[in-house]
């Protein structure tokens, strides 16, 4: 109650609403006060920027709204500011010189929804393809979900380009990372001065797709699907959102089964890393063997969930397959023997000079630079910061699990490296003590009404960083706005830094080590361009994710 | 008394047309000389058809003369005495002009007009460039002067004449690397070369003046009869020797008197410049084979001191030559580079063939091959590259590395010839450049001395780094993307074209038929050296193995270079043939950016070997050290006065000359004086 | 002149053989990657799917793009042809020392020229990063042929089989030579010029088809030619123990020799991650102290 | 040389290809495979397609022929399970089969037909066969006459009869 009578205070006549649903408050404010308001706020909590939603409101108020979460480091609280603004002339002030981290959230909300921000550095587009027309925004409510848009012309996107340097394009179809992204590398000689970032080739609008066809419980497998490492997490997400909008209570067994598959996926994700950063180095020795240890593990998920990567487990208040007996013995010998398969890889791996001496020293991301631009998960972790959504936020089953989350402070690649290696070592460690605390019970709530009108937020610690579903409930039986923030979207900008003068043979890895999965942060259908240069399919190119 | 004056003048004038037609080894001057003369009254084009015209003619004449002498063995002879007895002799010594074409300056003159004969097919369509802008006639008068005073240089047996004509030849090529008068950097280049290069014929003064004092001859001939009085004197011999060795080594470039040539060639226009390192920069080396061949014995510490000398230049030039951006200045570097390979070359022959034993002379002699051998290779290929950098030059008007690219579909001619050139320059096997730079390893590795291996190693090191940079420089200019607009670019001219391929077509054959050259280069070496050219031909008879006169190594039949490039290009022929069967229909693509259309995606020169450059930083800071300590002071002496007094630094340059000159002959005297107590 | 037929069919058998000596050597990685692995001769089935597979070439590329690979390739072959296969090659001469390295050096070189010249950015800088990596190298062969010139006399390959005897220069003169092999055939820790994931294979990204079936050949033929050298000068030093007599067995030596030496190789390149441009060309440099030692050690006739 | 132990990790981990395409391999028994409808125990009461996320399985009258044709597009399928969860029949299981590539278009569909029943009052087919012998055994006879009567006729009906407002 503090934060919003704090705010009724200093802001009294211009708050429009105020309330606090569990731990989030959410305060609505005039359109002209929000950047007052949010400057207030962040000056005088701790908070760390989570992301922003826009929401088109007009079947209910004729408005279009626009939220700022942001999360308390101190308390397990988040803090929900948004206001409204009429349709004909969506204007806002725009956040980002506050918060620089907003950049990219406002951007994608003027794509997808129309509302242009006022005072944003570069309010060009990022999430819609280039020759998408300019006056069709596909999230909001009149715009039909299987729209196909009619092309006129091929406008390139215009990325500022220094005349000096030599432009090296790490292209959409580059063998650095088995995802179509496009890197732009200024290169001098052998150093690296500058990058620009053109991504977002595979939006598939899965939000749109939340929102008009698919009901309450088939969305998690959906949410499964957002990215092909880390897809249970999105799901859990999306669940334990829209369960805490509904006030569902989940029974225990369920959290705990939750929390060891979460576990499961992070092992066999941040391993999955390790081998593709082995194979950058040049070490290919040591990307077959951690996807060798990486292969029991994903027998072990196949075993208790019948599918290696997709569990399709989760629905609206609980689990839907139990672990029975012997699953549970065969997942306890199964982590034993990778545990000391693991440490004897990870002995081997950092036994090799020449690999640590290209590791130590390249893509240093500074601390303030970390927490400004909005950094998250092991890279934000990396450059010393300590803050983890499992320890912050607790969610499922890790209150009942006892862990330590590593920290490093050089904020280099070899610092991100450890840390990865250090979290598979801890998830380990998670899953016995939840395996061996399991309780009894059923795995899955019973009679669940979902009524209309209701806002969830949940945040869950995916391999990458922190990932955000925000739910609105809708009526008969479909959401009304469902926002994912996939934790690389958060990581990206970061990227810039980390680049700025790092040897050209050093990019690759410091590109992929803040573990990029951009088929989480690409949600639009891409659809099929005739326009003679470039033919882009539109199901997603998933060599990497199809395990 | 006026009277008297025009009768002597016009005396003097008919015999010296009465003398001067009768004997051939006059023509190339005489035709020069027309040319100045009729070139004068014309205006742009017709002035440049007649100065191309008359200096291909008598570069064509120079050829013919210099390789009947070389293949006939004939000397050519000329003497004309001025006046005898009259009262000038007591004052002026030197009383008769002696011209001599012997094997030796014969095969100089064979360089000269070899590259004289491209360069000047060369200027017909290029100098269209400076139409309206610079003078032509200025640069014909000039052109011909430094060709004739070149060749003049080449054929003087007489110590005065030699000096008059190599001073003649400084300042003729010092206005034409000012020949571009606008641009403030030509300017301070040519005065930086003038002033360095009358330095070094100051020391040849002072050496050649001990000389014809002390032996009181005056033609090198003569010198080298009368030379017991100096040999046996060995302070008198290594000070001229070293006076003698200084003075040359600034024209010939070496390393710490080197700093005029890559700030001169690069100004000059580039039909001269190609003549300057092609041809000017020889005459040194023709200088110094003079002096120890003729004049001087060989001797063994002088010979060494010359490999050392050599091996400095061969390493600082090519690793300076890494690092440079702009074309023409890469290029002089390289000279600087290659001019120590010959002058190791012939350090070692001189080392080897100051020693008794016969097989350690003929060894000299493959050394001495081995560097005339080079000499004449280097001639061509830099000529060419030289060419290439111009036919660029005339249609990008760019010499920025960063910048150019593209060229390669644009100008064919010039591209096939410029990697002919520099693939022969880094010494590829069936190119030219491979046998001389093999033959230099095989004789100072044979020598078993431990310098001149280090020598022969640093060689066969640099000879990868100028690889490397030509790799560069042929890579940024004719095959990356363009950085600059290239669309409307053209073949040049055809006379360029032709001169080009004329040189590209010289550097085959030279390497895959060396024999017939090498044969020619052996009887040089036999004039030279008093050993008879059977006995060298015979070590050398199915080049390139050696037959050493050593026991225990055995006498191996030999696979010459001729049987190496035959293979190849049957190899090669076989292998297209067996492409073109199987694959089926080729298919032009777009180059492959990673599936986007990029745009300014050229690695640009400058960021070639800075991986390299950072990590033989020691190679690099050596040359700061040397730069910042020794030659920079001196340079930065003349330029903060100059730069004040702009205009009249040219009386400045002069009267600064013109004291040294005076200070010379006094020294001089004084020398002779104290040390033979006249 | 029984030894000229002997030669070439000495070239012909390491031509094939140096297919099947690849095949093994991706056999070796699989083993030591605790996988399978093609069959030995995978090389040879990729060299033939290739060369029946299509040729691409790029707009912007002169012909040069298509020569140069043929060029290259027949100076790998020219260098075959002055080898001592165990016996004195009727072919080599007084000095073909120099020549094989500098066949080598101009094969690599054209390969360069070829790549760069299909006007590909991450080709150019393939190719920068091969050269310098080439420039470090030559320094240490240039020392290792001073150091045999002054040693032994041999500037010829067949009178280096001949006279080498046993001593420290002798021995640092091979493992030098051992180092430089490794570091010439862009084994992994040096690999830089075709380095996948950071230059998408630098110099051979726009070669496809026979043009690239020949390069690979090309680079296995050229690690296979320097086995052989470093195998005859080990056959050299062998012949001081135990005098191997009749053609045929010392030829089957120096085949052995060649499959030892390219397992080792294996093994090593496999268990270390790639080096960075400036720590690859510290590394040559630092190797640099031991072929002066032996050149030293040369002179004073050790 | 502590590389060494990269050699030794390699031999004690031995060879781990699985010679899969040559020996058959076994899925864990939880294996989530093909889903196939059973065709005696389906009723065609459509509740699957209903629940079918990405839907895979579409429900169609065909009223001229009388059908109802049930036709599950692997293609589609996400191998969830829902459907056999849903089913009040059991006639959807999961098999153990992962092996579906197919040259041919038509193995990637299984279609039911189930004979339909035609309405007592509009004579047109409103529900299968099997769906009304389902109802008759489990519903009390005084329902029977209401079973086969279909949905639309039905209002009408209770409209005006108001028959069943008392009940």
């Amino acid at each position: 109650m503090t934060v919003n009578n704090d705010i009724l205070k200093i802001f009294g006549d211009y708050v429009i609403k105020a309330i606090t649903i569990d731990n989030i408050d959410y305060i609505e404010v005039s359109k002209d006060k929000l950047k007052e308001t949010i400057e207030y706020l962040t000056k005088e909590y701790n908070l760390h920027y989570i992301t922003s939603i826009g929401v088109d409101d007009r079947p209910l108020t004729r408005t279009l709204r626009v939220y700022h979460v942001f999360s308390r480091v101190v308390e397990d609280k988040f803090i929900v500011i948004g206001c409204s603004t009429d349709p004909h002339y969506p204007h806002v002030d725009s956040i980002t010189p506050v918060v620089p981290a907003a950049n990219w959230a406002e951007r994608e909300i003027r794509d997808l929804l129309g509302i242009k921000f006022r005072g944003h550095p570069n309010l060009e587009r990022l999430v819609l393809p280039d020759d998408w027309p300019e006056d069709i925004h596909p999230l909001r409510k009149d715009v039909p979900y299987n729209l196909r848009s009619v092309v006129e012309v091929k406008v390139t996107y215009p990325l500022k380009r220094p005349r000096e340097h030599t432009v090296l394009p790490v292209g959409p179809y580059h063998p650095l990372l088995h995802e179509p992204e496009y890197f732009e590398l200024y290169v001098d000689g052998e150093k690296v001065v500058d990058v620009e970032y053109r991504g977002f080739h595979v939006h598939r609008g899965i939000e749109k797709l939340g929102e008009s066809r698919l009901t309450y419980n088939q969305v998690p497998f959906v949410a499964e699907r957002i990215c092909g490492i880390c897809g249970f997490t999105h799901s859990t997400c999306y669940c334990q959102a829209v369960e805490k909008a509904m006030k569902i209570h989940v029974p225990e067994r369920a959290e705990y089964i939750r929390s060891i598959l979460l576990e499961l996926e992070r092992m066999h994700s941040h391993l999955l890393w390790i081998g593709v950063a082995c194979h950058l180095l040049g070490f290919d020795t040591g990307f077959m063997h951690s996807w060798r240890i990486r292969e029991h593990i994903m027998r072990l998920c196949e075993r208790l969930t019948g599918n290696r990567k997709t569990y399709g487990l989760n629905l609206i208040g609980g689990v839907r397959r139990d672990i029975n007996k012997d699953g549970v013995k065969k997942a306890i010998n199964v982590l034993k023997m990778v545990k000391e398969e693991l440490k004897r890889f990870i002995e081997c791996l950092l036994s090799l000079k020449e690999v640590k001496a290209r590791l130590e020293g390249t893509g240093i991301l500074p601390k303030n630079d970390a927490w400004k631009l909005g950094a998250v998960g092991p890279t934000l972790r990396a450059s010393g910061i300590k803050y983890d959504v499992r320890a912050n936020h607790p969610y499922a089953a890790y209150k009942e699990a006892s862990f330590s989350i590593p920290v490093y402070t050089e904020g280099d690649n070899l610092a991100r490296l450890l840390i990865r290696i250090d979290e598979t070592l801890e998830s380990i460690s998670i899953i016995e003590q939840l395996l061996d605390k399991i309780p009894k019970g059923d795995i899955l709530a019973k009679d669940i009404e979902v009524h209309e009108g209701k806002i969830g937020l949940s945040m869950t610690e995916a391999p990458r960083g922190e990932n955000i579903h925000f739910v609105i409930t809708g009526k008969d039986n479909i959401l009304y706005r469902w926002k994912v923030r996939a934790p690389t979207y958060a990581n990206l900008p970061v990227l810039k830094v980390m680049l700025k003068e790092c040897p050209l043979s050093d990019a690759p890895i410091t590109i992929a080590s803040i573990d990029p999965c951009f088929s989480c942060t690409d949600r639009v259908i891409v659809i099929d361009i005739k326009n003679g240069v470039m033919r882009v399919t539109s199901f997603k190119r998933l060599l990497r994710c199809k395990i | 008394m006026i009277m008297e004056l025009l009768s002597s003048i016009t005396f003097f004038t008919s015999t010296l047309i009465r003398t001067f037609l009768t004997q051939n080894i006059m023509w190339p001057t005489f035709l020069f000389t027309l040319g100045i003369l009729l070139s004068l009254p014309f205006k742009r084009e017709k002035c440049n058809f007649i100065l191309s015209l008359f200096s291909l003619i008598s570069c064509i004449l120079i050829i013919y003369l210099s390789l009947r002498v070389l293949l006939t063995g004939k000397i050519l002879y000329f003497e004309y005495v001025i006046y005898r007895g009259s009262i000038y002799s007591r004052i002026f010594p030197f009383s008769k002009v002696s011209l001599i074409m012997d094997q030796l300056s014969a095969y100089f003159t064979l360089i000269l007009g070899i590259v004289g004969f491209a360069s000047s097919l060369y200027s017909f369509h290029y100098m269209t460039r400076f139409y309206g802008r610079l003078s032509l006639r200025l640069f014909s008068f000039l052109y011909l002067m430094f060709l004739m005073s070149m060749y003049l240089v080449l054929i003087s047996n007489d110590v005065l004449l030699f000096i008059v004509f190599w001073e003649l030849t400084t300042v003729s090529s010092m206005l034409l690397v000012a020949y571009e008068r606008e641009s403030e950097v030509a300017r301070r280049a040519s005065i930086k070369y003038f002033v360095l290069a009358n330095a070094g014929a100051i020391c040849i003064i002072m050496g050649l003046g001990i000389l014809v004092l002390l032996t009181n001859a005056t033609s090198f001939t003569e010198i080298g009869q009368k030379i017991d009085i100096i040999s046996e004197n060995k302070l008198l011999y290594y000070t001229v020797a070293m006076l003698l060795t200084i003075g040359f080594s600034v024209k010939a470039a070496q390393v710490p008197l080197h700093s005029w040539l890559p700030d001169a060639h690069p100004e000059a226009p580039c039909n001269v410049s190609a003549l300057l390192s092609g041809v000017m920069i020889k005459l040194a080396i023709y200088g110094l084979y003079r002096i120890i061949f003729t004049v001087l014995q060989p001797d063994i510490y002088w010979g060494l001191a010359l490999a050392v000398l050599g091996m400095t230049t061969l390493t600082f030039g090519t690793m300076m030559a890494l690092i440079q951006t702009d074309s023409k200045k890469l290029l002089a570097y390289h000279s600087v580079g290659q001019m120590g390979y010959i002058v190791l070359a012939l350090g070692t022959g001189v080392h080897l063939l100051a020693q008794s034993s016969i097989e350690a002379r003929t060894l000299g002699c493959i050394a001495l091959i081995a560097s005339l051998y080079h000499t004449l290779n280097h001639a061509i290929f830099k000529g060419l590259l030289f060419l290439t950098a111009g036919s660029v030059l005339y249609r990008t008007n760019s010499r920025n590395l960063n910048l150019l690219g593209g060229l390669a579909r644009a100008m064919p001619i010039t591209f096939i010839t410029a990697l002919i050139a520099s693939l022969s320059i880094s010494g590829i096997p069936p190119f030219n450049g491979f046998v001389s730079k093999w033959t230099i390893y095989v004789s100072t590795l044979s020598t078993l001395h431990p310098l001149l291996t280090l020598g022969a190693v640093l060689a066969i090191f640099i000879s990868a780094v100028t690889t490397a940079s030509f790799v560069k420089y042929i890579t940024s200019i004719f095959l990356s993307q363009p950085r600059i607009e290239v669309k409307d670019v053209s073949e040049s001219p055809w006379s360029m074209g032709a001169s080009m391929i004329m040189l590209s077509l010289l550097c085959i054959l030279l390497g895959v038929y060396p024999l017939a050259p090498l044969s020619i280069i052996s009887s040089v070496v036999g004039y030279v050296s008093y050993i008879n050219p059977e006995c060298i031909m015979s070590s050398i008879i199915l080049y390139p193995s050696i037959v050493l006169l050593k026991p225990g190594v055995g006498i191996t039949t030999s696979m010459s270079i001729t049987i190496t490039a035959l293979l190849l290009l049957i190899l090669t022929l076989t292998t297209l043939l067996a492409f073109s069967f199987i694959y089926k229909p080729m298919r032009i693509t777009a180059t492959w950016f990673c599936g986007v259309l990029a745009r300014n995606v050229k690695y640009t020169a400058k960021s070639y070997y800075t991986e390299f450059e950072q990590s033989y930083r020691l190679m690099y800071s050596l040359r700061k050290v040397l730069y910042e300590k020794i030659v920079n002071p001196l340079m930065r002496a003349y330029p903060t006065v100059t730069r004040r007094y702009d205009k009249i630094q040219w009386e400045y340059a002069f009267s600064f000359i013109l004291a040294l000159y005076a200070l010379s002959i006094i020294l001089m005297l004084l020398f002779i004086r104290v040390m033979l107590g006249w | 002149m029984v030894e000229l037929e002997l030669t070439l069919l000495g070239v012909i058998v390491s031509l094939f053989y140096s297919l099947i000596l690849d095949g093994l050597e991706r056999k070796i990685r699989a083993k030591i990657q605790s996988r399978k692995g093609p069959p030995i001769t995978q090389t040879l089935y990729d060299v033939i799917k290739l060369f029946r597979k299509e040729l691409l070439i790029p707009s912007t590329a002169p012909s040069m793009f298509m020569f140069a690979p043929i060029v290259s390739f027949s100076m790998i072959i020219i260098a075959y042809l002055i080898l001592p296969y165990g016996f004195p090659n009727p072919m080599g001469f007084y000095g073909d020392l120099i020549l094989l390295v500098y066949l080598i050096v101009a094969s690599t070189i054209l390969l360069l020229y070829g790549g760069s010249s299909s006007g590909n950015p991450y080709a150019e800088i393939g190719c920068s990063r091969e050269i310098s990596l080439l420039m470090a190298n030559e320094l240490i062969i240039a020392l290792v042929i001073a150091t045999i010139a002054i040693r032994y006399h041999a500037l010829s390959l067949n009178t280096v089989l001949a006279s080498l005897t046993i001593s420290p220069s002798s021995i640092l003169i091979v493992l030098t030579l051992l180092l430089y092999i490794y570091i010439e055939s862009a084994r992994l820790p040096f690999d830089i010029g075709e380095a996948e994931p950071e230059i998408a294979s630098g110099y051979l990204i726009e070669y496809s088809g026979p043009l690239l079936g020949l390069t690979i050949y090309t680079h296995i033929l050229k690690r296979t030619l320097l086995y052989l050298f470093t195998s005859v000068v080990i056959l050299g030093l062998v012949d001081n123990i135990i005098q191997l007599s009749d053609i045929i067995s010392r030829f089957v030596t120096i085949l052995l020799f060649v499959t030892l030496l390219s397992i080792l190789y294996s093994i090593i390149s496999n268990i270390c991650g790639r080096f960075r441009v400036r720590h690859a060309v510290n590394a040559v440099r630092a190797i640099i102290p031991l072929p002066v030692l032996a050149l030293i050690l040369s002179f004073l006739g050790l | 040389m502590k590389r060494i132990k990269i050699l030794l990790m390699a031999k004690k981990a031995g060879i781990v290809t699985e010679p899969y395409p040559y020996k058959p391999v076994e899925p864990p028994e939880g294996f989530r495979g093909k889903p196939y409808i059973d065709p005696d125990k389906c009723v065609g009461c459509g509740s699957c397609a209903s629940v079918c996320p990405p839907n895979a399985i579409q429900v169609v009258d065909l009223i001229d022929k009388g059908y109802r044709r049930i036709e599950l597009f692997i293609g589609r399928c996400i191998f969830c399970g829902r459907c056999s969860e849903i089913c009040p029949e059991d006639a959807i299981e999961l098999t153990k089969e992962f092996e579906l590539a197919s040259k041919s278009q038509n193995d990637m569909y299984q279609v039911v037909l189930l004979k339909m029943v035609k309405c007592k009052i509009c004579g047109r087919y409103f529900t299968t066969q099997r769906n009304i012998e389902k109802l008759l055994k489990e519903l009390p006879k005084d329902l029977w006459d209401t079973i086969l009567v279909c949905p639309e006729c039905k209002e009408k009906s209770t409209a005006y009869t108001g028959s069943y407002a008392k009940r």
